[in-house]
């Protein structure tokens, strides 16, 4: 059902430097189903990338986003594929708000060759260029100026598009944030920088690595707004509102008070830095995904039973994906020596022991 | 006794720590979190929060920050969570460090320790798994360390925190965990190895093998497949990356006419191809076959479980090489 | 004479997060007559390097600082050589203002023995540990973190002194400039950021660099104080005051509003990118030497003969120092590998023919 | 006609970026001031300030927007007022640019150029003297263009654009104002040179001398005086450090079975060390004598002249060197 409804955020915006939107959000019954599906299904997969990894499926680090699904799908309801997104490590959620398959992300966690980096790139590097999906990156805070590179090259190339740069509470206090946002605001980029403020970097607590936490103002004669980033509406009126701001003004800041459940990355219980109260506190007060499941019984745009149908229709899909994603074939040994370069010249590479394993790039 | 690689880099800093009031240790997540991968555990409830500094996610500035008490006269030991993230502090580690002692002809020492895992980890990926070691051991003005055991863990951490100038201590995410003997001797608060010397592992009289940090290990065991082949196989643990101890290398491969160099790092301009031309340098003439590298592959560090093995030195590929250079003349094939 | 007078300020400061300090600055006859001279001195000298570098006595990069020699004089008036100051590659008066002596700084510069880095460092590469001075330091922005590692080490040894990290308005705008500021903020670090802006960062305006130029302003959370740079007793006063600010609150921007008359470095006629009238207009209404001639006239603490007197007396003591500098023959060869290392540990170390130069490091 | 190297990087960035919208110049000091060492003379003029990005001194920044620009499919041209600023902005270069392609297993390619001038200039010290090649080099995903003459400057800068990799361009400052030959070919707009092919500039049959950049020049003169002394000496002019064109050296030494490398970076992990394993592995057996390393030494640049100059190599030390593997059997002194 498309017929326009109207719904008031959490709580209001706060503003730095511009005039805070409205709390009011425009909707649909159509959108919130939506919402609810995309974050279920999304929860839902982290929780199972949770169980492969505990099954030694997946290796290496797994960052996972259940908890800050609202602001992948906000983002999402607000601007199109032409517009550009650029995350850290934290990116299967992302990359699903794209577009991405469950295959391409179980298969990619996996190292299987039907990943969306064929294997190659791990649970922190997922792209998908041809929805505006960049990456997926590993270095705390380099996604800030690549993301602003993304904006300077809409500009350049005229398409009236925006960049958004994902970064964490953490990632705040990176200098090239400074530098890179000095430029941006010098030359009117159309750059929307959002920290998704999810109280800790690894196990340090934001006011231990910032003097100011107020991330919002962090960008000092750049405006910001500080956003309910486990209110999925506040988060599309707010890039909405952002959008609209950078292809007039140049770049702006929103922060999205945000929680992640999980610890940072498997390694972390999540647990010491931090109580397990607040944790439940959170899980019972802000979820983004029953905050949807409230709105949609209390405007009576869904029942009970349709919004479990749901839930049980995204676990099959994530069981069916993984499923298939088993049966994906490890990379080819010569993906080995693929895509190091797009233009090869051929030219010779090396694998351990040269005088039995050469290649030449094409 | 045995101990973790993870338990003598503890031990070390608590007893620098204690014997020393200019020691200091700051990087991320050292203090309340016990360190990423736990080597600090312990230290801030003994030091406190003033010795062990949690900093924020800021390499560039806490580099900087650690190099200028370095100046002030402090001991600091700035721990990476990984080298790769070096990276975004190298020119601190380069400019502001290497070169202040020679540029100041003296006036400026400056004794910091900057430490952390390097290389590879298990499926870490393209960004997190980059080798430095011939990086930072082309740069004068830098020491570079690399230890393989507990023992030398202890030995060289102690004598870099001890050591008037900067000095990159290479660890490996992988080796924390492995447990070794330790002598009672490097168990004293007085141990210290010296830098620059490189240690043979096992000796032999075939060929020589060099490796560091984690590749000591699988040269080892290489050696043993190598012995039931009838291959003696002398193997060199360097230690010390610069300086490099080319006399004892050198002086192995006198003994064995053959040299086979073992890393996990990018093959060109890495370890390998140095000590090779250091051999060719000085004791060309005592060699039987050509030298050979094993290094890992020339490509970004890929996720995948089958890929990743092929990237990294396997220690088949380290007996393949050392046969090789044993029993077959080279082959002249035609450079592709 | 050491009798107190007092003398109001050119300009109000203007504060930021701080209450402004008083403009009357106490000052005597003493301290404006020594004033005058190793400014004059410090003035004379550049002039002396200029034209060792046009006669090819001096290599390479020269940075000259005439134009903003209050800055470094009202900040030594100030503290005391306990402080630490550390600065960018214009270090030259710097360097003299903590001590060094022209001897040193002549002798540096054209690469010979008696350099204070026994010329091996060269015209960016002063220091004088002894007295407070950390350098000389080549790579722009470097200087603000390390400066600010001094500061720890200040207070993790309780020693009650500050430091000052000077550097350009080009620097301003550099990331680690903002990651070790947030550090500094966190653990009140008794450090002093003076951002000394002479209004070009090389060829490039500052409104050009910076979105916002009112550097006093950009540590945001921290608080800062413009001052005019060209008059020696501001800085004084705004140092005397950030002292006591940092040792109780932690650190603190200085804004220093000065002026290069020459060009950035010896390559840079300095007049593409500003007027002739620009820089003629600063020489006459704002020089620094002026400004303390103008007071010691006015208040009758110098006659214009003794003033005149001791410019000649800068003039022969510069023209001396060359003259001995001239003599100080080119460092030792075995100088090649002294001081690479502390403790070399006997390892060898190469020249460019490794067969034919080597050395045993000590 | 005759062209400085500046004159030819100036002409090509013209040509390429009126052939290619998507080409623009960014850095710090290349529109109004021209370019620091005015490489980019007359291009702001001519382009407008969009195409020609004058950015503050923020090497971090700017590098990562570039990178990110040739994400999103332009084709920046980087400038660093020297590489050893790029220092500042390695990450980027690294773990931004070289590894994206393989990680997004190519969904995400990164035609972009890194240029400026690397290594040493007169007098500049320690902190400005600094030669990146070998790390570049090292890097896969990276490839490595070092230019000696006008006429490679025009082939290779034009080459690195056109490439849909990111390329690391290292200029040299003393080289800008030195004037070459340039042929009616080279002076074409579609003149192109290919990357990864190394350029024989002196036939010779007694000895292979390899060089880059400004050492090339070097390498010619020593080789002049060499032919007067009856040595008749084979000059290499790498002009890509990666991929490094093994097949030419190897071709080289196994005509001429002498080799003597010259670089004037640090040593330790250098090209010479590279160029050596290299003939090592695949033409071991046709070496007659040792091969030489001549290179920077092993310090940080110092500023005194007479200091400076025996930091860096002389034509002698080259000459000396290949007299010596032409002559003399290789002493066999014990390694210090
Ligand atoms: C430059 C750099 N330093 C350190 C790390 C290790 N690291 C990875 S994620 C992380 C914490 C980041 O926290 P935040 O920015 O708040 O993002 P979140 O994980 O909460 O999403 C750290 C320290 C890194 N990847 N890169
Ligand atoms: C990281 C880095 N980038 C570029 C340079 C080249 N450079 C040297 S000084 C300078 C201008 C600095 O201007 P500013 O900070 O205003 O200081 P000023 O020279 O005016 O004293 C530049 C671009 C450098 N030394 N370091
Ligand atoms: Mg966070
Ligand atoms: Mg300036």
């Amino acid at each position: 059902d498309a017929t326009p409804i109207t719904v008031e955020t959490s709580v209001p915006f706060t503003a730095h430097n511009c005039e805070a939107p409205s709390r009011t959000v425009e909707t649909t019954a159509q959108e919130l189903v939506g919402f609810f599906r995309i974050m279920a299904l999304m929860r839902r997969m982290e929780i199972a990338a949770d169980s492969l990894y505990k099954a030694k499926l997946i290796r290496g680090f797994c960052h996972l986003y259940d908890g800050q699904e609202a602001v992948a799908i906000g983002m999402e309801a607000a601007i199109t594929k032409k517009d550009s997104i650029i995350t850290a490590y934290r990116d299967h959620c992302t990359f699903l708000g794209r577009g991405g398959t469950l295959l391409e992300v179980f298969s990619e966690l996996m190292g299987r060759q039907a990943g969306c980096s064929k294997g190659k790139g791990g649970s922190m590097h997922f792209y998908r260029k041809e929805a505006g999906f960049y990456g997926g990156h590993g270095i705390v805070g380099a996604q800030i100026p690549l993301g602003i590179g993304l904006a300077f090259a809409q500009k350049y190339k005229k398409d009236e598009s925006v960049s958004f740069a994902l970064y964490g509470d953490g990632a705040a206090n990176q200098g090239q944030l400074f530098e890179a946002l000095n430029m941006a605001a010098l030359w009117d980029l159309p750059a929307i920088l959002v920290c998704e403020n999810n109280h800790y970097g690894m196990g340090t607590a934001e006011w231990r690595a910032a003097k100011s936490p107020a991330y919002y103002k962090r960008g000092d004669y750049v405006p910001g707004l500080k956003v309910d980033g486990m209110d999925a509406l506040a988060v599309k009126q707010a890039c909405k509102f952002a959008k609209e701001h950078a292809l007039k003004n140049g770049p702006i800041i929103l922060e999205m008070d945000t929680y992640r459940y999980h610890g940072h990355s498997m390694s972390d219980p999540g647990s010491t830095y931090r109580t397990r109260d607040e944790i439940s506190g959170v899980r019972q007060e802000r979820d983004p995904i029953e905050r949807i499941r409230k709105l949609l019984l209390s405007l009576d745009l869904a029942t009970e039973k349709e919004l479990k149908d749901t839930e049980k229709e995204v676990r099959k899909e994530v069981d069916d994906a993984i499923a298939q994603a088993k049966e994906s074939p490890m990379p080819d040994p010569s993906e080995l020596f693929s895509n190091v370069y797009v233009k090869g010249y051929g030219a010779e590479s090396f694998g351990a022991d040269r005088k039995e394993v050469r290649a030449v790039l094409p | 006794k045995e101990m973790t690689v993870r338990e003598a880099l503890n031990s070390v800093l608590d007893e620098e720590m204690s014997a020393d009031p200019r020691v200091f240790l700051m990087g991320e997540e050292v203090g309340e979190y016990q360190g990423a991968y736990k080597v600090s555990k312990g230290l801030l409830q003994k030091f406190g929060p003033e010795r062990v500094v949690d900093t924020p996610i800021t390499e560039a500035g806490f580099t900087g920050i650690g190099v200028g008490a370095a100046y002030y006269g402090l001991r600091p030991v700035v721990e990476f969570m990984t080298f790769n993230f070096a990276m975004q502090a190298i020119d601190h580690i380069i400019n502001s460090a290497a070169k202040t002692n020679y540029m100041s002809a003296g006036n400026i020492s400056v004794p910091i320790v900057f430490r952390g895992p390097n290389g590879a980890a298990a499926g870490v990926g393209a960004q997190h798994s980059h080798c430095y070691a011939a990086w930072y051991g082309s740069c004068p003005g830098l020491k570079v360390l690399v230890p393989y055991s507990s023992e030398d863990a202890r030995g060289l951490l102690k004598a870099a925190i001890r050591d008037p100038d900067p000095v990159v201590f290479l660890e490996n995410e992988l080796m924390y965990g492995e447990r070794f003997p330790v002598s009672a001797e490097a168990l004293d608060s007085s141990f210290c190895l010296p830098i620059g010397k490189a240690k043979i592992e096992r000796e032999g009289k075939d060929v020589t093998i060099t490796a560091f940090s984690k590749m000591v290990g699988l040269s080892l065991e290489a050696a043993e497949i190598l012995a039931k082949e009838g291959i003696s196989a002398e193997v060199i643990n360097l230690r010390s990356i610069r300086p490099l101890d080319r006399s004892t290398i050198n002086a192995s491969v006198r003994k064995t006419n053959r040299l086979v160099t073992v890393e996990e790092g990018f093959p060109q301009h890495g370890v390998g191809a140095e000590i090779g031309m250091s051999i060719v340098e000085d004791s060309f003439g005592y060699l039987d076959a050509p030298i050979e590298r094993i290094t890992g592959a020339d490509v970004p560090m890929p996720y995948a479980a089958n890929l990743e093995r092929m990237a990294l030195p396997q220690i088949e590929d380290i007996v393949r090489a050392a046969k090789r250079v044993c029993y077959r003349s080279v082959p002249m094939a035609a450079t592709a």
